[in-house]
Order: structure tokens, then C-alpha cells, then sequence
């Protein structure tokens, strides 16, 4: 993929981010499957959102992953990062074969997210896994680039367990009290923990008014409605004077049927007949694999065979 | 000494979630507390068979431990775990006052400790938990070297009315101690004579210093091998006894060497009888991803790294 | 003051309180006096609070401050500890002249609370001082008493500048999670903290919404009003199925003119004159000072030359 | 070496109070994050005359410590400040990932640390930071002798790129190096020359030390003293030579005697050149409310516990 000579356009339409969204998805069962370790669930619910956000959303450069221009995306939830190192990949913040380098050693791409300055990806600003933490970091980076009267927005996923962190609480009171308004959050609202959903773990509703209580708007969305996401994002952006939340609805595991849902695929890969299973249920995209396995070359011969 | 073998893999952090069980069964006041990684440390066993008795705290390892100390002051026995560094690093300053300043006798029981959590990289490896744990007053450390010494050491805490931090792991590791292993906190157990030098372990490094010694013993040198479970309140007499006779001493450990069993020894060895050492740890680094034996071997916390330091510090010690 | 025979008994009525928190914050003036460190705003305020507390709601017995039925109290926020132990010698829990030894080494009135079984004071359950911890250990107390069945009752005071800290947040959720009914925390709702009043330093408002949206039922009252607060009280005990919360709103100096509404005097002794002026803007009370200062002595020969 | 002298009282923390508003004034991305206890550790002097890059962050030394790593992110250069604890303990685990793991430059500054704080009793006396702070891979950990020396240091950090944590304190202490002693992260700082004895000493401890020297100079005894300002990186070469020239050693430091500079000397020591040691340190016990001088002497790291250390060492030195 060719960096953008215009960052501050969108380098896919609305129209083909689905696809995008799907590949991504392609690439989680793959990568996981290699890896033999790692988060299905959280990263297949977010492929809607990662797609959105990187090819569409926000200014980013893969040839300038430091562009002072950039916004300023933090992954509060680093589990996540297996969507986070696809959707960088597909959007040439790193080569797409280093995807099955996943949780290997010696790899950039750790199992939480490693800084680009240490030995991590480019476009990862500072390192996250112990959850809580990114939103302050958010924060902070967003109050550092008013006091510059830098137009640059700042984003923050944080993961609805992750909100059980009493961190949490303190930033957003903390950016509630600065009016931080060039911020906006992003809860990844699929009920699902490690343990069990999120109910039963810690109860977290009613969470809009939680928010609202922190001094924060809130918006709600379907998280796995790219078009809804994005117009909410519209949303916020147009929103001034206090930090914006968008709580987005999303279902952990979406996109492959027997995950669906199902919190019992927060922190598990699949194995390889459950990413066959997977596989088929996601067709190939124009975007193409990373890596085809032998099972997948026979199953093409197979295919034409019959 | 009967010969050290492995019998076979096992978790020690399976040793603890089924020993929870069997006090859980005994002692209607032992209380368990969940953070949101119960099948990992597995309290799920007991939260299965003692539902009431499990409390769920969220992804709040702060509220955790003070929740516990509160469980305590009503009379409760609180278990409380988590991975390592949530465990001990994240809550540090509610375990400092509110169990060890406070002398509250929570249980605080780690899993996923050391670089040998492996894939999850540096964020989940806890490599500073001992030596943090180990600076607070009143603290006990302790650190099991199988799957049947974690049980011996859980159900141990029972009568042991202080605060205590336990630290375990995820592989299935070789379990070669047996039932007749003496674990007595505070007492270094040792598990083979020597006299050329003395292997200080604890952990898994304890089974990688076993290895060492077959591997050293074939080169005649005599390996005296210690597994110094209990960190804190370390056993200087053991330790004191081994630089008199051994003369040079090796520690190993899954741990940054600034700070643990490493420093622990020698602070013992600086104030007592000054001795040449070498440190078998984790150096100064933070971990990354990878398999667990594959970082040990990195990172330089292996088997082979305890001959190297054995044969370094042998040529250091005096003639 | 003698042990209570029967302590479900308030041992002092509501009319014979006020002059209590009087002698109380008497005893305040004096000992930070003698001390020449320590906080005198938050504990005048709370006077009232502490003096309702342990001479008319809760249940404990001086003589034996372990009592398998006694209420239990946590100061989360340790740094008023001044007027717990005026209140605690009051009640009889130590002899009063020890007051003058707050903060001296070797002292069992330590700067912030030690616990009974290290060298602290009978009836201080835990250590207090670092805010923020004090919920959290209240909510498992009630827990433990829940799980036995006991009737015993956990009542858990924070300042409202602690609750900046996260962890209350958490132990907030936890409590609402776990529907701990046992269990009343007191927000002394000063608006004071250490660098300015709570809205400059870190806005908390809309402080009822936000225990409101943790799952708490929340009241509010005049917490240097004893009617009202014992009422609130009342009030607080008959709410079930969640825990309950009581902002109370206080003067940080309460009783003391030059003192009340200034957040300066959060955490600062009274020198001599100080204290003079503030005894005699607090008559003397039938319950006798702890000790006579030499001044003291002389101003009343003066007044009987007079 | 011109005689050190005690020359005025002054707080280190008003000198890193001072030197903020100064760099304030010479860097515009210079900012100061505030805890509420900004009149304590001085930072209200900056915040006086910067109020817009003055950050409130509330009584939240977790959410501080990860705001401070965001403002780094934007381009800032944050300064984060609060009482010892509550600047290590408290928000440990931020600090390893957001700002050592993630090796992002800010500048930990602590006030209040020590036994020395006094009234305020043992939750607010930090004697454990130096230990758990030197235990993160990244992290630089100082403390300066006197007010002069913290002004120094904080002015060095602005050419430091790495986090770093700085400890100082409340009392008004003597001033006694002066504007040409040198101060460089990482390198001891000979005092006073001596050959029988080294005393390595660090915070305000270093005067006690002093005085100890006098003391014992007296009796014949020759002392050298090293200013350990930074406990990490250790200045090793300082140690050896020490070692090898004095034969005998005495930390000093106002700390837990485990893992602090007692604990990194020992360290060096073993895997170098085996030499006695004591410790003057705090016991592994928790500290009390009293006056800062009352403490130093109750908890053992006074200047007749130094005079004592060495007296006792000496005895242990080989011929
Ligand atoms: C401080 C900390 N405590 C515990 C963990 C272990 N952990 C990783 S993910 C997770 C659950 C988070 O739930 P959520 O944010 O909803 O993520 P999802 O399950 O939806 O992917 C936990 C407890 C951690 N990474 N950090
Ligand atoms: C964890 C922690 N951080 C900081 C402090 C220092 N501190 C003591 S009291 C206080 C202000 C608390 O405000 P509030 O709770 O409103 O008490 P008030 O001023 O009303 O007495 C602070 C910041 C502390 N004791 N603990
Ligand atoms: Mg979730
Ligand atoms: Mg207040």
C-alpha cells in the first residue's frame, strides 16, 4: 500500500470498508492460528471500528507514522492489539507477512502493544496490556496538544471490563475538569470479560450515566455498523467544551458464528478446524490473504476438482 | 538424597487452585477473591464449588487487596491472586498499608509470574514482584519449585498469621519434590549436597539448577543445591553455612537481578562472611514475547546459564 | 467515662451532643496546639459527625473495643484521625490526657491511624493515611459480616478530595455489584481539599449522579446539623438492596471563625494565639479540658480580678 | 578537598521548587503535574507564575503518572510530582509500562521521602521508593545531598532523556556542597578521601556521614566518603575502587536496609570484589510519627550509627 500524499483523506470510501473490515477479520483467524496464542473475540468485534478509524477517520501517514499532524490513536485495552497490527498492516504501517510473526519471539509485534521507539510497531505511540492506563495517557496528550493550539484529535478504545479500573475513573474526571474536547473515548460495549460477561463479573450499568456524571458527553452506537460509527465520530467531533465518549455496542467474536457473543473467546485462538470454520464464513476479500495455508491450496483444488 | 527426577508436568498454579479447594472444604471461612482471571489462577475450582465464598471484584486488583484486608478484619481467611505484577506492582501501596503495615494476614497468590508467561510479553512478565514484595515490613515471599510444593506451601499459610506473598506459574513444569519434601517457610531446603559450591534457586530455576548440577557433577565439580522458597524472611543461617563451606555461591531465579534472591543473598553475604557470587537472572531488561523456555534461554535464566555462572564464580573463588 | 453495660444504648441523648462536639473541638484546638503539626480544618468540621457517631448511632463498647457486635468504623481518609481519637478518648477507648501526645514519637496517636495490634489506638480497626483505601476495605468487611449473617452495621467516612482516587470508584462498583446493604459511607462534603477548594483543584460534581450511576442510594444532609445528621442516619438504615451514601455537607473549621470555609487550613496547627482565640470562640463544657495551659490558668485568675 | 561546612538550612524540595520556575521560564514545554499537595513538594511556585502549563490532576497519583507519559507523548517535558509513596508505590505499575517500559522521559519527583518526613507517621514515610524505582529497567533513580545539589540535578534532567526518579525531602537540611562540586547522573562524588574505610552515603544521610568523619577522624580512622547521588545507574567503578583501595564498607542511606543503596552496593560487591559491609538503614520495619531528628536516631541511621557501622566494619576487615 502507497502512502498517502494527502493524509487527510480517507484512503477507502465508506462503501469499501466493509470488505476492509472482513479482511481484517481474515487476518485475525490467521495470524491467531499461528500464533497458537492470543485474543480472538475483542479484535473480531473491533474490526468494524479499526477499519473505520484507519482508513477513513483519522489523518494518519504509514510513511510518516510520526507526522506531527497526525491524530493520536491509544489502545487503553492492549489485549486488543491483534486487530490493532492487522489494521496497521493493511494500511502499510508494517508489511503484511510480518502478521504471522504474532507472539513470536524476537517479533515486533508483541502480545500488548511494545512502543515503536523500544521494539514495537510504527504508529504505536507508548505501550499498554495492564489495563487502565490509556485513557490518562490520552489525557494527557490531548491537554499537551491544546496547550499548542494543535488542532490534532486524540482517540482512546478502552474494553467495557477495562472500565472496572479505577484509573479509568480518574481520567475521565480528570479530562471532565479540563474540558478536554479535542478528546474522544471509545468503549468497546460487548458485555463480555475474561471471566464472564460483564454483568455477572462487575456490574457496569446504567454506564451512560456514569459517564455523564464524569462530566463527559456520551454517545451511543452500533460498533459493528461501520456507517453508524462513523457518523457517530461525526458526532463527536462536532461536540465542544467537554471530552466525548462513544459508548459502541459491539459483539465479541463478530463475524464467525460460533464465537459470537460468547466471552468464553476473550483470550483464546482458534485452532485449526475452528479457523477453517471461521475462514469460510469470512469469503476472501480483493485485499488478499497474507499467508495461504497448504489446507487452503488443497481446498482450492479441491474445489475446482468438483 | 534420593535422586531428583520429574515425574511428571504439572502447574503449579494448579497446585494452588486445587489446594483452595480442599481448605475451602475445611475451613468455612476461607474466602476467595476474583479479578477477572479466575480460569488463569484457577480460583475457578473453587469459585465452582463455593460459589458464596468467591467474591468478584472486577478488573480491580487496588480494590482487591483492600477488599480482602476488610474480609480479614470481619474474621474471613482471604485468598487473594491475580498475575503477578497486578498482583503485587499495581497494588503496591494498598498492600504496604493496608496488609503489611497493618499486619492483616491476606494471602496474596500470584500466577503468570516470570518471563516464563511467555507470548503475553514484557507488560505480563513480573520480574520486579519479590524484590518489591520482599522490601515491606512484615511481608513473607515465597515461591514454590513444583506443583507439590505450591500445595504444600498454600495449605502452609493456614497457620501462618502473617501477610504473605506467594508467587507461582502457568507452564506445567517437571514436579520432582514428593510428599516427604520438607516445606517449612523461612528454611532453606536442601536438595543436594555439595561442596565446591553452592546453587541458590528458587522457582523453576530450582529444576534448571538440578539439570546444571548432573551436567556439572559429570565435570566433578560438587554442587550443593538449595531451594530457597521462602524469600523473605530469608534463611541466613542456610545461606551463611553455604559460603563457609561451599565458598562461592550462584543464585538463580525468573527475576530482574537487581533486588531478589540475588540482592537478598547478597546483603546476607555482605554483612556476614563476603564470598564470590554470581547472579543467574533476568538483566535489568524488560521480558518480550515468546515461548517460555525460549525466553528462559534469552533472557539467560536457563540451565545452561547456571553452569556458566557456577563455572565463572569457581574461578573466582580462592584458591 | 465508664464501660457501657448495654452499648446498642446511645450512652449521651441528642440534646447533650452539640456541647460534646464542642469539647471536642476544644480538645482539637489543644492538641494541635501541643503537637505543632497536623489538621485542624477537616476534623472541626466532622466534630458533629464523630460525636453522633460514637456517642448515639453506632454500637461499641470501650471496654472491649473488639466486640463480635460492635459496629465497625473505617476513617478511609486517615488524615482526620485528630477528631477520631479526641472522639475515641472521649467515649472512653483511651484515657484522655494521652490526646497531648498526638503526633510525639513513641505515641499511640499517631499522625494517620495505625491499627490497634501494631501500636495504634483500641477501636482503629486498619491503617489509614494513604486515601483512597478505606471503601474498599469497609465494603469487604460488610461482606464478611454479610456472609456470616451477622447484623452488625459498616460505616466508612472519606473526604470528598479523596475521592479523586480511582480505587474508591472501584470499591463504589464493587459495593453496588454486590448490593452491600450493611454498609453506609459518609462523604464529608467539605469542598475544601489541600491546594484549593474541590472545584479548582478537581471538579466532583455532580457528586449525588455519581454514586447515584455506581448503583448507591445516595442522601444528603447538613453534616454540623446532629438532628438532621442522626436523622440521615436513620434514614440510611432502613434503605435496602443497595449500599447507601451520605454526602454530608460540612465547614472545613467549623467552630473556629478564622478557620471555617478556608481550605488553608486543612492541614495546619493553631499556634498559641491561634488557639486562644479559637477556645474562646468555644466555651468550656461540663465534660472538662484534658489539660490546662498555663494561659489558661492566668486568664481565669484575670477574669476572677476582673 | 576544601572542608564541608554546613553553610545555611534550606529544603532540597524548595530547590526543585526553584529550579522548576527557572527552566519553566527557559523551556515553554516544560510542565508540572499537580497531586494536591503541590504547596509540600513547591511546585506552587511554578504554578503561580505558569498556571496554564500547571495540570491538576487531583488527589490520583495513577491517573498523574500516565497523564504526565501523555503530555511526554504530545512534546512535553512533564514533571511529576508528590510524596514519595504516593510518587513509586502508589502508581508502581503505571510506571513501569507507561513511562519505563515505554521509556518515556518523565521526571519523577518525590518530596517527603524517608523517615524523615516525622510526624506524619509510617503511611507517608516513603522507605521502600529507591528500591522498587531502581528495580525498572530504564529508570535513573537520584537523590540528592542538599539544596544545591537538587538544584543541579533537576537541571540535569533537561538533557537527561530517560524517566527518571528523584527523591527528596521536607526538612530544612544543611547546605554544604557548592556551586562547583559536580553533579553527573551516574558518578559518585568523592567527598572526602580516606583509606581505612569508605562510607557510601546518598540523601541526607551524606551530612550524617560528615559528621561521622569528624568523629572518627579524631580516632585515627580515615574515611572516605562517596556521595552515592544516583542509585541507579550504579557508579560500579566507584564501588571496586573503594573496595579495593579501603578494604571495608558502610552504606548509608535513609531506606529499608533490603534492596535499597545497602542492597545495590552489596550487589556490585559480591559479583566484583567480595568486601565486609554494614548497613545503616532502616531495619525492615515501618517508621512512626516524632520529630525527623528523633527518628533518624530511634530507626538507626543517624551519624552515631554511622560512626558506629564503620567502627564495626573495620573490626571485620581482613588484616
Ligand atoms: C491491570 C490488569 N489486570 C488484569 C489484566 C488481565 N486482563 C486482560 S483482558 C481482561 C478483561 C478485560 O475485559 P474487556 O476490557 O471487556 O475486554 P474484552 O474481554 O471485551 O476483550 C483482563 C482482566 C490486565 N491485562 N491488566
Ligand atoms: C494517596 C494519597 N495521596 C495524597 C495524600 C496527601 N493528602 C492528604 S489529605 C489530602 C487532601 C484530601 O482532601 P479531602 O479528602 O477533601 O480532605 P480535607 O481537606 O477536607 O480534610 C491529600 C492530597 C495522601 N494522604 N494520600
Ligand atoms: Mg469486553
Ligand atoms: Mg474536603
Amino acid at each position: 500500500m502507497m502512502p498517502d500524499n494527502n493524509p487527510s483523506q480517507p484512503s477507502l470510501t465508506v462503501r469499501e470498508l466493509p470488505e476492509m473490515a472482513r479482511q481484517i477479520r481474515r487476518d485475525l483467524m490467521k495470524m491467531l492460528l499461528l500464533s497458537k496464542s492470543g485474543h480472538s473475540g475483542g479484535p473480531l468485534g473491533l474490526s468494524d471500528i479499526f477499519a473505520s478509524l484507519y482508513f477513513h477517520i483519522m489523518k494518519v501517514d504509514p510513511a510518516r507514522p510520526t507526522m506531527p499532524e497526525r491524530d493520536y490513536f491509544f489502545l487503553s485495552a492492549g489485549h486488543l492489539c491483534p486487530v490493532w497490527y492487522a489494521t496497521l498492516a493493511r494500511r502499510g504501517f508494517l508489511p503484511i507477512e510480518e502478521l504471522s510473526t504474532l507472539r513470536k519471539i524476537n517479533t515486533r509485534l508483541q502480545g500488548h502493544p511494545a512502543p515503536a521507539y523500544t521494539h514495537g510497531v510504527p504508529g504505536i505511540e507508548i505501550a499498554s496490556g495492564a489495563l487502565g492506563q490509556g485513557l490518562s495517557i490520552a489525557v494527557g496528550c490531548a491537554i499537551g496538544l491544546r496547550l499548542d493550539k494543535k488542532p490534532n484529535r486524540v482517540f482512546c478504545l478502552m474494553g467495557d471490563g477495562e472500565l472496572d479500573e479505577g484509573q479509568i475513573w480518574e481520567a475521565a474526571m480528570t479530562a471532565g475538569h479540563h474540558k478536554v474536547d479535542n478528546l474522544i473515548g471509545i468503549v468497546d460495549r460487548n458485555f463480555c470479560q475474561i471471566d464472564n460477561r460483564t454483568d455477572k463479573v462487575m456490574e457496569l450499568e446504567p454506564l451512560p450515566e456514569k459517564w455523564a456524571a464524569f462530566g463527559w458527553h456520551v454517545l451511543e452506537c452500533d460498533g459493528n455498523d461501520i456507517e453508524q460509527f462513523i457518523e457517530t465520530v461525526g458526532q463527536a467531533k462536532a461536540l465542544k467544551g467537554k471530552p466525548t465518549v462513544i459508548i459502541a455496542k459491539t459483539f465479541m467474536g463478530k463475524g464467525v458464528s460460533f464465537m459470537e457473543d460468547n466471552y468464553k473467546w476473550h483470550g483464546m485462538p482458534p485452532n485449526e478446524e475452528q479457523a477453517k470454520q471461521a475462514l469460510s464464513e469470512l469469503p476472501p476479500t480483493k485485499f488478499g490473504d497474507f499467508i495461504e495455508f497448504e489446507w487452503e491450496k488443497a481446498s482450492i483444488v479441491a474445489e475446482v476438482k468438483a | 538424597m534420593t535422586k531428583l527426577v520429574s515425574r511428571e508436568l504439572k502447574a503449579t498454579r494448579l497446585g494452588f487452585g486445587e489446594m483452595l479447594v480442599e481448605l475451602g472444604r475445611e475451613n468455612p471461612n476461607v474466602v476467595v477473591l476474583g479479578g477477572d482471571v479466575t480460569g488463569s489462577v484457577r480460583t475457578d475450582l473453587f469459585a465452582k464449588e463455593f460459589p458464596d465464598r468467591f467474591i468478584s471484584v472486577g478488573v480491580a486488583e487496588q480494590d482487591m487487596m483492600c477488599t480482602a484486608a476488610g474480609l480479614a478484619v470481619a474474621g474471613k481467611i482471604p485468598f487473594a491472586s491475580a498475575y503477578g505484577e497486578f498482583a503485587t506492582g499495581r497494588p503496591f501501596d494498598q498492600i504496604r498499608q493496608s496488609i503489611a503495615y497493618s499486619r492483616v494476614p491476606v494471602k496474596i497468590c500470584a500466577s503468570h509470574c516470570g518471563i516464563t508467561v511467555g507470548p503475553d510479553g514484557a507488560t505480563h512478565q513480573s520480574l520486579e514482584d519479590m524484590g518489591i514484595m520482599r522490601m515491606l515490613p512484615h511481608m513473607t515471599v515465597a515461591t514454590p519449585c513444583d506443583y507439590l510444593e505450591t500445595r504444600k506451601m498454600i495449605r502452609a499459610t493456614m497457620s501462618w498469621n502473617h501477610p504473605i506473598y506467594i508467587r507461582f506459574f502457568r507452564d506445567n513444569t517437571p514436579v520432582f519434590t514428593d510428599d516427604a519434601t520438607p516445606m517449612t517457610f523461612g528454611k532453606a531446603n536442601t536438595l543436594i549436597e555439595g561442596k565446591d559450591v553452592t546453587v541458590i534457586a528458587c522457582g523453576l530455576q530450582v529444576w534448571e539448577s538440578i539439570l546444571a548440577e548432573e551436567e556439572l557433577a559429570k565435570e566433578g565439580i560438587s554442587v550443593r543445591l538449595l531451594n530457597m522458597h521462602t524469600i523473605k524472611p530469608i534463611d541466613r543461617d542456610a545461606i551463611v553455612k553455604a559460603a563457609k563451606e561451599t565458598g562461592a555461591i550462584v543464585t538463580a531465579e525468573d527475576h530482574q537481578r537487581q533486588g531478589g534472591l540475588g540482592g537478598a543473598v547478597a546483603e546476607v553475604l555482605a554483612e556476614t562472611i563476603p564470598t564470590p557470587m554470581e547472579f543467574v537472572a533476568v538483566n535489568d531488561t524488560f521480558g518480550e514475547s515468546g515461548g517460555g523456555a525460549e525466553l528462559m534461554m534469552k533472557y539467560g535464566i536457563a540451565k545452561d546459564d547456571v553452569v556458566r555462572a557456577v563455572r565463572k564464580v569457581l574461578k573466582r573463588k580462592k584458591g
